[in-house]
Parts: structure tokens; sequence; C-alpha cells
């Protein structure tokens, strides 16, 4: 297949915002194959752009939450709150010395952060910014949105390989062995919201929640009582993708100094937390999507319902309304993070292994069970979603 | 013939698995992979070692197969200082060897300086060196378990109790001028008396601290991720604490009931235990194992309220009069040898001190508690994970300055 | 138990190399020169059988000192041709403690380790031979323990000099 | 900054670039956990509530000294130690910045005359920008050398040529 012919290929499925302006505006003498690229284009620098901002006030807010919990202030000098605190940091790191340690595997080292962020980036690829604003409308949207984030886990090992430093390698196994552990229960504690919506894309999930002015979520206990488990569920194994605490053992600080990150410096290291917080809302945002009504919430509701479903506020709305759900998820880490202690690797694998992924299987057949049986006759079936 | 026999099944009986027997068959198993154990260095630069210690990890994955600690990265030659400069000159150097509870140093060195010169000291002084070493008491612990908190990866309980800690130096800083190398107790009394209103001060802090204290409790102490980190791990039992000579809560956690200021009472305290005010926590296993880490912790803790209670029976009982005995600028201590242990945060504080009479000392020794305590980490090491070993650290509370001097 | 009764109770039980003890005592207003001697009393002991006397100290029922507190040296001035390794004991169930001495010629000092009595005496005994030079036959693991591996000389010695520098950093 | 690094004449343009660039890196010290002895207290206490040295930025105390731009040289520093202290700061990636907290890192404090042990003043082993005094330093002595450390790095100059000094 030629280049045009693959380039024109690609968006075959669904709408796509970028794309459709694009073609609205080319000129004639532009061949076609141009449209569908300079659209991937455009996506991957707003991907890349909405990363960086993600995570740049996802670092601010960690530290201002960080200090308010623990009675300081946080950040304060630089812009109102220190809000421009994480663009000194960024500027500063980008003008850090580019350090490679001696007996480093050079090519692996310089590989790993670039995977770690490429990992993140593609599963941005499938989040929808808004209903009618979005890169690829994936049908198995939440599959390919897992299966990228898992690769990180490859970037990760690599860079605690390559660095040839002990504490790097214990924080890379810790991390192969953490993300193996608890990709389980992930998966299958969002097989109960899927089951319910009747669909992997993301999309379609968010519409099947729009009764009730927009609160007719999937995580209510009328909807199905399996599904708030499954949350929980869902909660701790994404908590212990992103490596945040109480599962922060790669990079445990008391513990490994660094974890695998310890050899890293400058601009490659903040590679690695711009995945962390990335991952952290977008971790969110399934979880928004699958239990908490994605883009619904009364706020859209009465968009769509006064400026219609294609306006741009209804757009707005919804994809305001989505990041605050993101973030309101990406808090709640924050403030676990800073209230408990670290489990031991031991307890993170028993955990993972003997409770999380049973109890995920428990509430899947519950819920399947209470869809097949108990749902069709419930008395309030028809404010169901 | 048969002799030998038994001693050779003997060795093969002795012989030390680190992996225990239900992973005999396993390791068996696995023969043909060769395994090597990984030497890690933790330290001297390390966020867990609490200062510049060093401690060798061999390590077989995540199982610590042993640890070899080694300090001396903060070797000050307080020992030297202390036969080359005067008897007073000494005072500020005993501040820094412990430099969480200096006053209690202070105290240790004082007491033994009095002890040859035999001193008489006001009541007042007495009063207000109790009142102080107490407070410390509370400092040191707070950093201690705060500390243990940010070992266990718990940050936000550090920083609450140094918000208290923080109070409490004001107090110190209000009485003799220094946050953290206080000088204030001094052979023959304290070097002076307590400012107007620093008492009622002390009595509000009291009252704040027991409410928050409840809050470590709630949040730390009992938090259940902190309890399965803790419990069961790092066991030192009876036997083994006197072996290595461990003291204070090392010591008190493994069940032995042996505190300085209830059984060989110095200062007040033989008045203050007879009032029955405070009591001597002991380990109680209740969450794992008698002696293990968590029940370290939870002396600490527990201490801290008991010494609440000493410094209110102070306040309470707290009189006007002079605060230093009346002793000359330039002391010439008499000729003779005196020890004197004191219950210092981590243990029995010894200071040895021997004079021929002269301006200076001959020998100033300085038995630390954290020296002592830090020496059964080779014995409790081997068998456990990496996170564990952090855990065994921490529960040890050492000062390196202490350790090394 | 009172340092007599300790004492009485050490000749009772014969323990080995006891050569006799010391007690304070108030000046002598007849001899000027006699000041007297102040603070703690002590045993004398001959330093071969320290760890024989020190488990006879650990074992007996009645001394039961079950802690080794501390064990030093002294090295009393730079004309002596000795200097002492002092013991302080402790018995937690009798609640008294005892300080036992032994002397040791600088020119030649050795003594057995009392580690296999008392394990706390492992590190303290690495302290000691590192600043006295003293040697510890029989010692477990007989590395400097605060110092560096190289250094030369033992600090707290009397005659001890003060190095000029160390690995190329001065120290003047 | 490889190739751009001090390449420029001074103009309006660079020495704006030059001010921006250097508010970066004044307002994100991120100073390394290691404290050494007694100092190290009062440097825990910068950081906890009453002080927060996170209000200048510079309270993410990284324990990896790559990811570290200060070091706070905080207490006494002796020969064993002094190897690893070359070390770890010969680790930190450039622009790296050194505060001598206390009299000990400073000049070898109450050790310096029979401590023979103790090295008489960090900058024997390690570049020092910034003495703070003290013995310890109160945490607000050490938050002013820290702000003395900005002032010292707004006056740097990171693509300018620097000014020629007779």
């Amino acid at each position: 297949m030629t280049l045009a012919g693959l380039a024109a290929s690609v968006p075959q499925h669904g709408t796509n915002a970028i794309n459709e302006l694009l073609a609205g505006v080319k000129p004639d003498f532009v061949p076609v194959w141009v449209v569908p690229l300079t659209a991937i284009g455009i996506a991957i620098g707003i991907t890349l752009a909405f990363v960086s901002v993600i995570a740049m006030f996802g670092t601010w807010l960690e530290r201002k939450v960080a200090g308010h919990i623990q009675c300081r202030y946080g950040p304060m000098r630089v812009g109102w709150h220190g809000w421009l605190q994480p663009i000194a940091d960024g500027v500063k790191l980008l003008l850090k010395e580019d350090m490679v340690p001696l007996g480093a595997d050079r090519v692996l080292y310089v590989l790993a952060p670039a995977i770690v962020l490429a990992s993140v980036l593609a599963a941005m690829a499938a989040y929808p910014l808004a209903p009618g604003f979005f890169f690829a409308d994936i049908d198995l949207g939440i599959f390919f949105i897992l299966a990228m984030t898992s690769t990180t886990t490859i970037g990760v090992v690599m860079a605690g390989w390559s660095s040839n430093s002990k504490w790097s390698l214990y924080g890379a196994m810790r991390e192969a062995a953490q993300v193996v552990a608890y990709e389980i229960p992930l998966g299958i504690s969002l097989l109960v919201p899927i089951m319910v919506a009747g669909s992997f894309n993301l999309l379609e999930v968010s519409r099947g929640q729009t009764g009730l002015w927009g609160m007719s979520w999937y995580v209510w206990p009328w909807v199905n009582p399996f599904m708030l488990p499954a949350f929980v569920l869902f909660f701790i194994a994404i908590l212990a993708e992103t490596k945040r605490a109480p599962f922060d053992l790669p990079e445990a600080e008391s513990e490994l100094v660094a974890g695998f990150m310890t050899e890293y410096s400058g601009i490659r290291w903040s590679f690695f937390f711009m995945e962390e917080y990335a991952a952290m809302f977008l971790y969110s945002v399934v979880g928004a999507f699958f239990f908490f009504g994605g883009f619904e919430s009364p706020l859209t509701h009465f968009a769509a319902k006064f400026a219609g479903d294609g306006s741009v506020l209804y757009q707005v709305a919804a994809g305001g309304t989505l990041i605050v759900k993101g973030f309101a998820g990406v808090f709640l880490m924050m403030w676990l993070r800073w209230t408990l202690p670290r489990v031991r690797i031991d307890q993170v694998m028993t955990l993972g292994y003997k409770y999380l992924t049973p109890l995920a299987l428990v509430c899947v057949l519950g819920a399947g069970l209470w869809e097949v049986f108990l749902a069709p006759h419930l008395p309030w079936r028809q404010y169901l979603p | 013939m048969v002799e030998s026999k038994t001693v050779e099944s003997k060795t093969v009986e002795t012989r030390v698995d680190p992996h225990g027997p239900a992973q005999k068959n396993e390791r068996e198993f696995m023969l043909d992979v060769r395994t090597q154990d990984l030497e890690v260095n933790m330290g001297p630069q390390h966020p867990a070692t609490h200062g510049v210690m060093r401690i060798l990890v061999r390590a077989d994955g995540e199982i610590c197969t042993g640890a070899q600690p080694h300090l001396g990265y903060l070797h000050r030659c307080a020992e030297k200082i202390g036969e080359n400069v005067e008897w007073l000159q000494y005072l500020p150097y005993t501040d820094r060897y412990d430099y969480l509870a200096a006053m209690n140093n202070n105290l240790g060195y004082s007491m033994a300086v009095e002890k040859l010169m035999g001193i008489e000291i006001p009541r007042r002084a007495l009063m207000i060196r109790t009142l102080c070493a107490e407070l410390n008491r509370i400092g040191s612990h707070l950093i201690a378990f705060g500390t243990y908190g940010l070992d266990i990866g718990a940050f936000t309980p550090f920083l609450y109790m140094f918000r208290e800690r923080e109070w409490m130096m004001a107090l110190f800083e209000k009485i003799c001028g220094a946050r953290l190398t206080y000088s204030y107790i001094r052979i023959g009394g304290v070097f002076n008396d307590a400012p107007p209103g620093w008492l009622s001060e002390v009595e509000r802090f009291c009252d704040t601290f027991e409410e928050k204290w409840q809050e470590y409790v709630d949040l730390l102490m009992v938090n259940h991720i902190f309890v399965q980190r803790t419990a069961n791990i790092g066991v030192i039992s009876k036997a083994m604490a006197l072996d290595f000579g461990l003291t204070g809560p090392m010591l008190r956690a493994s069940g032995v009931d042996w505190d300085l200021r209830r059984d060989m009472p110095y200062e007040l305290y033989a008045e203050i235990w007879k009032s029955g005010c405070f009591a001597i926590p002991l380990g109680t296993g209740e969450r794992g194992t008698l002696g293990d880490c968590w029940d370290r912790s939870y002396v600490r803790v527990m201490e801290m309220i008991e010494s609440i209670k000493i410094v209110r029976w102070c306040l309470g009982a707290i009189e006007p009069g002079p605060v230093i005995a009346d002793i000359p600028k330039t002391l010439r201590v008499p000729t003779g040898e005196a020890y004197v242990g004191i219950e210092n945060p981590r243990g029995e504080l010894g200071h040895y001190v021997v004079s021929d009479g002269g301006k200076i000392a001959i020998r100033c020794r300085v038995r630390g508690p954290s020296f002592t305590n830090l020496a059964v980490l080779e014995e409790l090491m081997p068998g456990v994970l990496i996170a564990d070993t952090i855990a065994i650290i921490g529960s040890t509370d050492i000062v390196v300055g202490e350790t090394d001097r | 138990m009172d340092f007599r009764g300790i004492h009485d109770r050490l000749l009772a039980v014969a323990a080995p190399g006891l050569l006799g003890h010391d007690l304070p005592r108030p000046s002598n207003p007849a001899d000027k020169k006699d000041k007297g001697r102040a603070g703690d009393p002590f045993v004398w002991v001959e330093p071969a059988l320290l760890p024989a006397f020190l488990e006879v100290c650990r074992d007996d029922p009645r001394l039961a000192f079950e802690i080794l507190v501390d064990l030093s040296a002294v090295d009393p001035s730079k004309d002596d041709p000795n200097m002492w390794v002092v013991v302080q004991l402790l018995s937690l169930s009798f609640r008294h403690r005892l300080a036992v001495k032994c002397t040791l010629p600088k020119a030649s000092a050795a003594l057995p380790t009392s580690t296999p009595v008392y394990r706390a005496a492992q590190w303290h005994e690495r302290e000691c031979a590192e600043m006295f030079g003293i040697t510890f036959s029989g010692h477990p693991d007989p590395r400097n323990i605060l110092l560096p591996e190289d250094w030369v000389g033992t600090p707290l010695r009397k005659d001890y000099v003060f190095p000029d520098e160390y690995h190329g950093i001065s120290c003047k | 900054m490889g190739v751009l690094e001090r390449q420029f004449e001074e103009n309006v343009l660079t020495t704006k670039v030059d001010w921006l660039l250097n508010w970066c890196r004044l307002s994100s010290i991120w100073p390394m956990t290691f404290g050494l002895a007694c100092c190290a207290i009062e440097m825990m206490a910068v950081g906890c509530a009453h002080h927060d040295i996170d209000r200048f930025g510079a309270g993410a105390f990284r324990a990896s000294p790559r990811q570290a731009d200060l070091m706070i040289v905080a207490g006494t520093v002796n020969f064993k130690m002094a190897e690893r202290i070359k070390r770890l700061f010969d680790q930190m990636p450039s622009p790296k910045y050194v505060i001598a907290m206390g009299a000990c890192a400073t000049g070898g404090g109450p050790y310096y005359k029979y401590g023979y042990t103790v090295v008489k003043g960090v900058d024997r082993v390690v570049p020092v920008d910034v003495y703070v005094a003290g013995c310890p330093p109160r945490p607000e002595a050490l938050l002013e050398g820290l702000m003395k450390l900005q002032e010292k790095i707004q006056r740097s100059s990171v693509i300018r040529r620097p000014a020629r000094t007779a």
C-alpha cells in the first residue's frame, strides 16, 4: 500500500472535527491525502500541548495540595499562588546539563523516557476532548487506552535496566511485577460498566448516561449494585498502575532513592513525571466515563437543552465537565498520596492477586447476573441509563 | 568415628538458610540457575538512613540476606575535644552529639561533673532541668516518630509533628536563646531562670499537645498500612536485647521493664515516681510480636504523653529560688572518675569522666545509646524484605551524631 | 546491692582475675599532696581474664549484670606507660552498677575480646581498638568502625599527633 | 544550552532572555535531601510548615543528586564523608549550586582546632556559592541564604557573553 493509500484509509470511521475542518478549507490543487496527514500532525500537536498542560497543572496542583494538607502554602512567589511554578520548573529542567551516566546503555537510556511519554500520548489519542471534538473515535477505545498505557511499563523497565544502577533496577522490577498484577483487576473491574453500557466506545458510554438531567450515572447503586465495588477496585488498580502512593514502590523515595529514575536528570526525567500526571488524568477520565457519566452533568444537560447539541457552548460544557471530573480523580489520588503510608511489595502482590482479582471476578459475575435476570424486572427500569 | 558423624550432621543442621525450610525445594530445583547476591549500598546519602550512615545490604532480589552498617561519616572527635577543652567549655559539644535531645545531653554531662565535684543543686534548678529534659524528650520522639512515618512512606504526619516541635523549640528559644543546641543546663544548675510567663506557656503547650497527640495516634500509629508494615518486623527478643546492651525504648519495646528514671532515679525523678504521675510504657506485642518495630514506635509515642505528665507535675510543684549553685568560673574538678547514666530519649546516655584535679578532663567518654542500639541491625536484617530494612533502621531511632560522636 | 556487697560477692565466688578494688576517699588533711579521690568505686581485673570475669558477673545469680553498658579505654597521661580499659556493667534485676578496670601496657596493648560474653562489646571494642591501638584478640570483626580504613594513628592516645592532610585535603 | 551558551553580545533581547531564563532557574531551585548533622534538623524545619521553603519554589527535595540543583551541606563534613560529597556534587547536572550551612560546613566550626577528622570547610572539597552563618543557623538564615543564591543566579549570564572583567 502506498503512503497516500495508507493515509487515506485512516479516517474511515467516525467523524473528526479537524479532518472536516481541513477538508472544508482545502484548495483544489492540494492532493486529498494531505488532509488526513495534516490532521494527524495537528492532532499530535494538540495532544502534546494538552499533555504538557495537564502535567504542568498536575505538578502545581500536587505541590499546592501537599502544601495545604501539610499546613503550609506550597509555591507562592512566582505568579498568583505560584501558578507559574511549573513553567519555571520546566524551563529549568530544559536548561539542565544533558547527562548520561557512564556505564549506562546509552541507546536504551535515551529511548526509555521517549517510550514512556509516547505511550501516554498514544493513549491520549482515544481521549475525546468534547463530544464533537476528538482525534480518533475508536470502537474499542477503552481497549486501546489500556493497551497503550500498559506500554509505559516497557519504558520503565528499560529505564531501570539501562541506568546501570541497582536502585533503578529494583524500581524497574517492582514496576513490572506491580503492573502485571494490577492490569488484571483493572481490566476486569472495567467489564462491569462495559457490560451495563454494552459498548467499548467512550463516546457511546457517555451517551448512555444522559438521563435524569445528566445525572443518570452508572455508578449509582440502583443501576447495578456491583458498580460501586467495581469502581473501588478500579480506583485501587489505577493507583497501582500510575505508581501513586500507597503503591509508589517503583520510585519509593525512602527505599529506592528515586527508583527507576534515580539516574535520570533534566528534560528526560521530566518526561517521566509528565507521563505520571498525564496517566493519572487519563485513568481518572476513564473512570469518569465508565462510572461517573463522562461528559454528562446537569451543566451539559442544560447546555444541550438550551443551546443545542451541535453548539459550541454544549461542546465546551461537556469538555469542561470531563476535565473537572478528571481532575477530581487526580485530586483524590493526591489526597491519598499525602495521607497514607506505603505498602510493601509482598503486600502489593497479595492485594493484587489474592483480593482484587477474585473480587473483580465476583463483581463481574454478580453484575452479569443482575443485568440478565433482575434488571429487566426492576420497577424503576425506565429510569435506568 | 561416631563422634565425627554427629559433628557433621550438626553443622548441616545449623547451616543458615535465609529462605527458610519452606522454599528449600524450590531452591534445589533452581540449582542450575546460578544467581548472585546483589550488594546494595544504602547511604551515606540516602533518605532513610537518618543522616550519614552507610549500610551495605546484601540482597537476593527483594530479600535482604545480610546487612553491615558502616559508621564514621560524622565522626567529630567529641571525646578528643573533651580532653582538650575546659570542663565548662565542653558543654556546647554535648549539645551536638545527640542534637535532637541536647537538653538531656547537657544534663548527663553536668551530672557527671557534679558527681565528681559533689555540688548541691538548688531545687528550682532541678525542677527546670527535669522539665526541660522531658520537653526535649517529647521533641526528640516527635522527630523519631515523624521520620519513621517518612520511612514508611507517610509524609504528612512528619510535618504535623514538626508543627508541634516548632512550638517546643520556640519555648526553648525563650528560655535559653537557641533552637537546637541549648547549653542551657549547666554544671551546678541552669543558665538562667525561666522568663516571666514561660511556665504558663508550657502549660498551654501541654494542653495543645495532648490534643494533637491523639491526632498522630489516629493518623499513623493505628493506621492499617502502618501496622502492616511494622508489626512482626525486626523482632528483638528479651535475651537478644540484653545481650546487645540495648537501652531505652528499644529495650522497653522488648518487654523489659527498665527505665533509669524509675529504677536508678536521678534529679527529682524519685519524687515524681513516688507521686505516681507517670508510668513506664512497655511493648505489648498487641499488633504483632513482642519487640517488633510497631512496639518500638508505640513505646515512643506513649512516652510522649508520659513526659507531658512529668512536665505538668513540675509545673505544679515549681517554687521560686536560685537556679544555679555557686560555682567558680574556672572549674577545678577533684581527682577521680565518675560514670553517670541518664535516660536519654534513645536509651542510656552515659558520661564517663576522669579528672586529675586540673582544669581539663583526662577522659570524657560518651556512651551513646544509638551506637549500641545500632549494633543490633546486623542481627535483624537477614531474611527481611528490602522495604523492611528501612522500617528496621527507622525503628532503632538513631542519631548519627551520637553513634559517631 | 552497693559496691561493698558486690565486691564481697565477687570475692565469695572467686571471680577470676579480680586484683583489687578502689574506693573514693576524702583528702588527707595531714598530707597536702593527697587530695583524695572523688567519684565511683571500681574493681581492678587482670586483662587476660577479663572475659572470664565478665562471664561470672553475668551468670552469677546474685550479681546478674545483664547489660554491658560501656567498654572504653583511658590514656591517663603522656608519661604513664599504662592505660586502662574500663567496662561499665549494669544489672537490671538488682539495680546496681559495677565499673571494671584493667591496666594495659601501652607498648603492647592487647587483651582477649569480650564479645562472646556480651555481644554489646563488639562495637565498643572496635571503637576502642582504633582509638587507642588496643588489640582485642579473637574479635570477630576487627575493622575500624568510626575512622576510615586507611587512617594512620590512634587519636585518643595522649601522644597523638594531628594529621597534616588526608587524601589531599589539608587539615590545617 | 550547548551551542547557544554565552554566544551572544549584550543587547535588549539577550538581556531579556537571560533575565527570563535566570528567573526560571532561581524560581525552581530543588535541593537535595542531604542532611549531615545538627543543621539537617534545621533544614528539615525549613521544609516544614512553619518556614516552608516551598513558597520559594525550592521545596521539592530530591533524594537523587541527578535531579537536584542545590546541595545544602548541612552539617559537619569529615574526611570519610568528604569524598562522598565530592562524588555527589559531580553527579549533579550543572547548573548546580552549593550552600554551606552552618559553621562546620563553612570552616570547621567548633571542631576546627581539635577535630582531627573534620574538614575545615566544605569549600576545600566542592565550590560553595553561599555561606550561611550560625551553629546551627536558624531556618530564617537558611531562607536568606537561598535568597542570596537567587540574587547570585539572577546576575549570571546564560546566553549573553559575560561582561569582561579587568
